[in-house]
């Protein structure tokens, strides 16, 4: 067959990277040797990357139905009912081992991955997130990616117009090497216009838009299921460039074809490219399709229809259309600058043919090739051990030495990296453009006005993957929780989540029992909050050879303001003279915090523990406060504790435009003084209420079983913090000016990378 | 008032400065930039974005579209035109406006709220406002750094062609309230006769409270008083 | 086929923003021996026929109206 | 003072949207005769010293540490 008849030798299979039984599994599909294109395609499509085989029966654990799911797993992207004509869809990406090679391009075509997700289900990208992980801020190394990822995602969201309106910025050593770029896309769509990636009708053209394909990113999916080695990175073909202005014409072409009812069905071709693009569409729509490679628009002389067939270069989408509509097609493609490229037609055969040359190259059914349900396709039962290093894992509290100047630790903590403000990200990206966003990067959630309607979105990406390492139950849930309680500090009631699923190598037990562990931590978070999962992607083999990152699986919660008054809350205080009031209980808790590991040099659990009620009650109080407008600004508890929250509630309004304010406050509790200030103790919040509401909010957190403490308020230029054990008399442990305060916590990162 | 917004295949901010005209009362319609005529209109916008992903140069590519002759015309005819963002650097590169823009002195893409000063209050843009008076407006560019040799600001001056410049919340003008390296601060500029104004910051993005500022508000309300005005 | 290559560099007076702070950044990296920085813009076009003259005015057409700004930058170009 | 000359490609295969999209636009403009339009980078750096060798390999080493992203572009320079 063809004329890229390579003998298929053993070598070849090998290079291809099949596992145990793989190659006899394609033997017994084909019933004969695949040809060099069919094993390419197999190799492609069975990758963990586009298989699941590890992952899809942990997967299929997760709760997916509830009361706002239009679209669960199994699209490109799932969808939200917001209870208007207008749907959201969302989903997050990972484009690790890219940003980590070419930080730029990287990160920018992972933004572009994720926005024709978004917009090949017909919606309207309105929004990004982004999740980054690197190593110390302080090494060359980190500077260098943190520089290339933000200005690659700036790059390419600023120039399609769509605002990045929140993410996460952590630095880890276990990042150093293998660094992680997760990113978000959210997008409005009309519920009866809703597009799927399916082929149909027998005969119906099959047309390629968009870039040329050249050999750039071929076995993209195989690269991003290893390890990163020295070795890897060579290996590597040509980087993908990212054409952020082509995918901008992408985006309006394809939202007006879908508008105009010309299209059947459409899929951006992501990993595995036309591989996988054609196979999954033909599959979801029980028909098959026959390809044409010689009409495959090629960027390079000599492209064969193997890598022609496995080159993920960017900013190309695979339509059918309806037989006849080929004209109004090409008109809605010219006006946009484009071409309706027919490279082949829906057949009835249930397979993937590919001709090159006039010749059949490949022809191969599409079920087993897509379908992780066939009997013959990979799956990967692996059972995971509990990994040797959790044995010594936790502190005991005793052995910690609380630190004399609590007011030292505090600067050193605000002006540490995790903490210190994430501005000069923010500002690289344009988070304004569409006139929607009401709350701006720099509080817990972004919120989005869906103009027009009385809702608005509220949306945060959550992890801490150093509570996933030190105790992978506990993290997983974390992640959920904290995603879903910064969505509720703006008033909004969670709805559903997306996941970026980033871990080591899957082939190691211990591994997989992070992923185990961590999946079912999520999943009980999920039931109880519900917030039901639409869709992910899990990112395996992030390791480099200094070792595995942190189990790390980042949450991107959507949640819902529904009110005609539109009432939110913003996490810096609003007014001098209002009351600062702490909901939640504090706990003695100091292990895996961001103090025990800037200050004490320690990575060691016990992570906090987290209670689904109280969570529960939490969320409810936060809400309903907000909802009545009794609470003004609402921030949750997270990394750095009580003390940090504070400071932050003071003087975060400043990037907002507002004035900063100081705040007097006298705790009273029973624990120790440095898990009161920095613990990290789950299920808190600071609010600020005018005096005469204070009743009002008190009956709520009573209603719903949360425990309230008025402990200060707001007023000044300093931010003042005294204690007491029980009865004794109040010791002041912090009073510093907000203008120290700001500075330190303005330039702890931005020092490192101007 | 009807307000022609010229639409370019990478424009982004059009949608925004349609619903600015919309939010102010006015009437609104989108141009596609192979559009003939724009003579029904009595104000145009060009909005930002990234007319032709802003490869090259920002504009460069934009200033050959069909639809800029008539922009031309509609200009000489000395009707109101506001480029915003990418729309100021297509006048600059179309020469509706004089000078050029350069990378921002950082290299980055900045975007924040600023704030300006109005320089001058007799332009079609700007009636509404006081000299001096501070609006608080974002901007959100790679490419705005303002560049005219000391001849033309000069020139620019003696005719009161600078229309904002960049400055602290009490007004005060330097080098640290200067976001990107603009000659003389600058934010805004009008043409010779006054009717075509350019300017980085996006009035259409501070229409509300709860987008953070109302003042670039008055920024369309002074075309609509001047058209009333013509 | 013929190729133009094509240098666009900015006009004297111009402040160069990028080569401005790649100077710093090389300075920082130890290099004291750079003394200045300019980057501009190379571009290379295949074009088709056979009158090098006429090629050169078309080259040149496309250099004053698209490729450089005249109010900022300078070209030059040779023909091979 | 020497003077070097520094010319920044894409590699063979990595795609070039500027150029395409420069060359789309000069399609537009009714210029048929460009066939292809690359755009690349064009640095003048002014550099101290005597040694031409020396002075060779400065260059070479800033192109390949900062100048040129060795991802997806080459370069090629002349110290005159
Ligand atoms: N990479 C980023 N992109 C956009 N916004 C970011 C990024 N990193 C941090 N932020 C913003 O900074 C603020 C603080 O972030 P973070 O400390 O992660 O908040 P929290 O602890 O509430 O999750 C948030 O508003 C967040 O959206
Ligand atoms: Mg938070």
């Amino acid at each position: 067959m063809g004329k890229y008849d390579i003998e298929i030798t053993k070598k070849i299979i090998a290079e291809h990277g099949f596992k145990d039984n793989e190659y006899e599994n394609i033997l017994k599909i084909m019933g004969r040797v695949p040809t060099y294109v069919e094993l390419g395609i197999f190799s492609a499509m069975w990758s963990e990357h586009c298989s699941y085989k590890h992952s899809k029966h942990l997967l299929k654990k997760f709760p997916t139905k509830g009361k706002y799911i239009l679209q669960g797993p199994g699209e490109n992207a799932g969808i939200v009912d917001s209870g208007t004509k207008m749907a959201v869809a969302f989903k997050i990406e990972s484009h690790n081992h890219p940003s980590a090679v070419e930080p730029f391009q990287g990160a920018a075509t992972g933004i572009g991955g994720i926005l024709r997700d978004v917009f090949t289900m017909g919606a309207r990208p309105i929004a990004c997130l982004d999740s980054l992980r690197f190593g110390n801020i302080k090494t060359k190394k980190t500077q260098h990616l943190f520089a290339g990822v933000v200005d690659g995602i700036g790059a390419y969201g600023n120039c399609v117009g769509i605002p990045t309106i929140a993410g996460e910025t952590i630095f880890e050593d276990v990042y150093e090497d293998n660094c992680l770029v997760n990113a978000m896309a959210i997008g409005l769509v009309d519920k009866n216009k809703i597009a799927k990636g399916i082929a149909k009708g027998v005969g119906n053209p099959v047309i390629y838009i968009g870039s040329t394909t050249g050999r750039d990113g071929i076995h993209g999916a195989t690269f991003a299921s290893v390890e990163l080695t020295e070795a890897t990175k060579e290996k590597r073909s040509s980087v993908q460039v990212a054409d952020p202005f082509m995918e901008k014409l992408l985006l309006e072409a394809t939202l007006e074809l879908i508008e105009k009812k010309l299209v059947v069905g459409i899929q951006d071709m992501g990993a595995a490219g036309l591989t996988s693009s054609s196979t999954e569409m033909s599959y979801r729509g029980g028909v098959g399709m026959e390809i044409d490679i010689d009409k495959v628009p090629k960027r390079e002389k000599g492209m064969n229809a193997y890598e022609v067939m496995l080159s993920e270069s960017q900013e190309r989408m695979l339509m059918v259309a309806t037989k006849g509509k080929e004209k109004a097609v090409e008109k809605v493609l010219t006006k946009w600058g484009l071409h309706a490229v027919v490279i082949g037609k829906v057949i009835k055969k249930q397979n993937v043919v590919i001709k090159e040359g006039g010749k059949i190259v490949a022809d191969m059914p599409v079920e087993p090739v897509t379908d992780s349900n066939h009997k013959l396709f990979p799956r990967k039962n692996q059972i995971g051990v509990k990994p040797k290093y959790l044995k010594d894992i936790n502190i005991k509290n005793a052995d910690i030495k609380t630190p004399e100047n609590l007011e030292a630790t505090f600067k050193t903590l605000v002006a540490s990296q995790n903490i210190a403000c994430k501005n000069m990200v923010w500002e690289e990206y344009d988070h304004m453009v569409q006139t929607n966003t009401i709350v701006l990067p720099g509080s817990d959630a972004a919120v989005i006005d869906m103009k027009g309607t009385d809702v608005m979105i509220a949306t945060s990406v959550d992890c801490n993957g150093r509570y996933t390492y030190l105790d992978p139950f506990r993290g997983g849930a974390i992640a959920v929780c904290e995603s879903a309680r910064n969505v509720a500090c703006s008033g909004a009631e969670p709805a559903a989540l997306t996941n970026c699923l980033n871990y080591g190598s899957p082939e190691n037990k211990e591994i997989f029992w992070q992923f185990e562990q961590s999946l079912a931590g999520m999943r009980l978070a999920a039931k109880a909050l519900k917030t039901p999962v639409t869709g992910g992607n899990v990112s395996f083999y992030n390791e480099s050879p200094s070792g595995p990152i942190y189990p790390t699986p980042v949450i991107g919660m959507i949640g819902f303001i529904k009110d005609k008054k539109k009432r939110y809350a913003t996490q810096f205080f609003k007014t001098a003279g209002d009351r600062i009031v702490l909901l939640g209980k504090n706990k003695d808790e100091i292990g895996a915090s961001e103090y025990l590991k800037v200050i004490h040099g320690l990575i060691k659990g016990p992570v906090p523990e987290i209670e689904m009620k109280e969570e529960i009650a939490l969320q409810k109080t936060l809400r309903e406060g907000i909802k009545k407008g009794i609470i003004k600004s609402a921030h949750d508890i997270s990394d750095g504790g009580l003390s940090i929250a504070l400071a932050e509630s003071c003087i975060s309004g400043k990037l907002h435009g507002k004035k900063i304010l100081g705040a007097y406050v006298e705790v009273r509790h029973a624990i120790r003084e440095d898990s009161l200030l920095f613990g990290e103790t789950q299920s808190r919040a600071i609010v600020s209420v005018s005096e005469d509401k204070l009743e009002a909010l008190k009956k709520i957190a009573d209603k719903h079983n949360l425990t309230i403490m008025e402990i200060g308020k707001v007023g000044g230029d300093s931010l003042i913090i005294k204690t007491a054990k029980e009865k004794m008399p109040y010791v002041e442990k912090i009073n510093m000016k907000l203008l120290e305060i700001e500075n330190l916590w303005m330039n702890g990162v931005k020092q490192y990378v101007g | 008032m009807k307000f022609g917004i010229i639409v370019f295949p990478g424009s982004n901010c059009d949608r925004d400065c349609l619903w600015a005209v919309e939010e102010m009362k006015q009437k609104g319609e989108f141009v596609w930039h192979d559009s003939k005529s724009v003579a029904n209109y009595d104000a145009l916008i060009l909005p930002g974005g990234f007319s032709y992903g802003d490869y090259l140069r920002s504009g460069a590519i934009a200033r050959f579209a069909r639809v800029m002759d008539s922009v031309k015309t509609f200009a000489d005819k000395g009707k109101p035109v506001i480029g915003i963002c990418n729309g100021f650097q297509i006048l600059l590169e179309a020469g509706l406006l004089p000078g050029a823009m350069l990378t921002n002195k950082t290299l980055k893409f900045i975007c924040k709220y600023v704030n300006l000063s109005v320089e001058n209050n007799t332009s079609p843009f700007t009636n509404k406002c006081e000299k001096g008076q501070i609006l608080r407006v974002p901007i959100a560019h790679k490419e705005g750094n303002y560049f005219c040799d000391d001849t033309l600001l000069e020139t620019l001056l003696a005719n009161k062609q600078v229309a904002f410049r960049y400055c602290d919340e009490k007004g005060k003008i330097n080098a640290e309230t200067n976001p990107n390296g603009a000659v003389y601060n600058i934010a805004g500029i009008t043409n010779k006769k006054g009717n075509v104004l350019g300017l980085m910051p996006h009035p259409e993005r501070a229409m509300k409270e709860t987008l953070g500022s109302t003042d670039g508000k008055i920024i369309f309300e002074s075309v609509i008083s001047y058209l009333k005005k013509r | 086929m013929p190729k133009a290559k094509i240098y666009v560099t900015f006009k004297d007076g111009v402040l160069d923003p990028q080569g401005t702070t790649v100077k710093r950044a090389l300075d920082k990296m130890g290099y004291k021996n750079i003394e200045e920085v300019m980057i501009g813009k190379y571009i290379e076009v295949q074009i088709k026929g056979t009158d090098k003259k006429q090629i050169e005015k078309e080259i040149d057409e496309i250099c004053d109206k698209l490729l450089a700004n005249p109010n900022i930058e300078k070209y030059t170009f040779k023909v091979e």
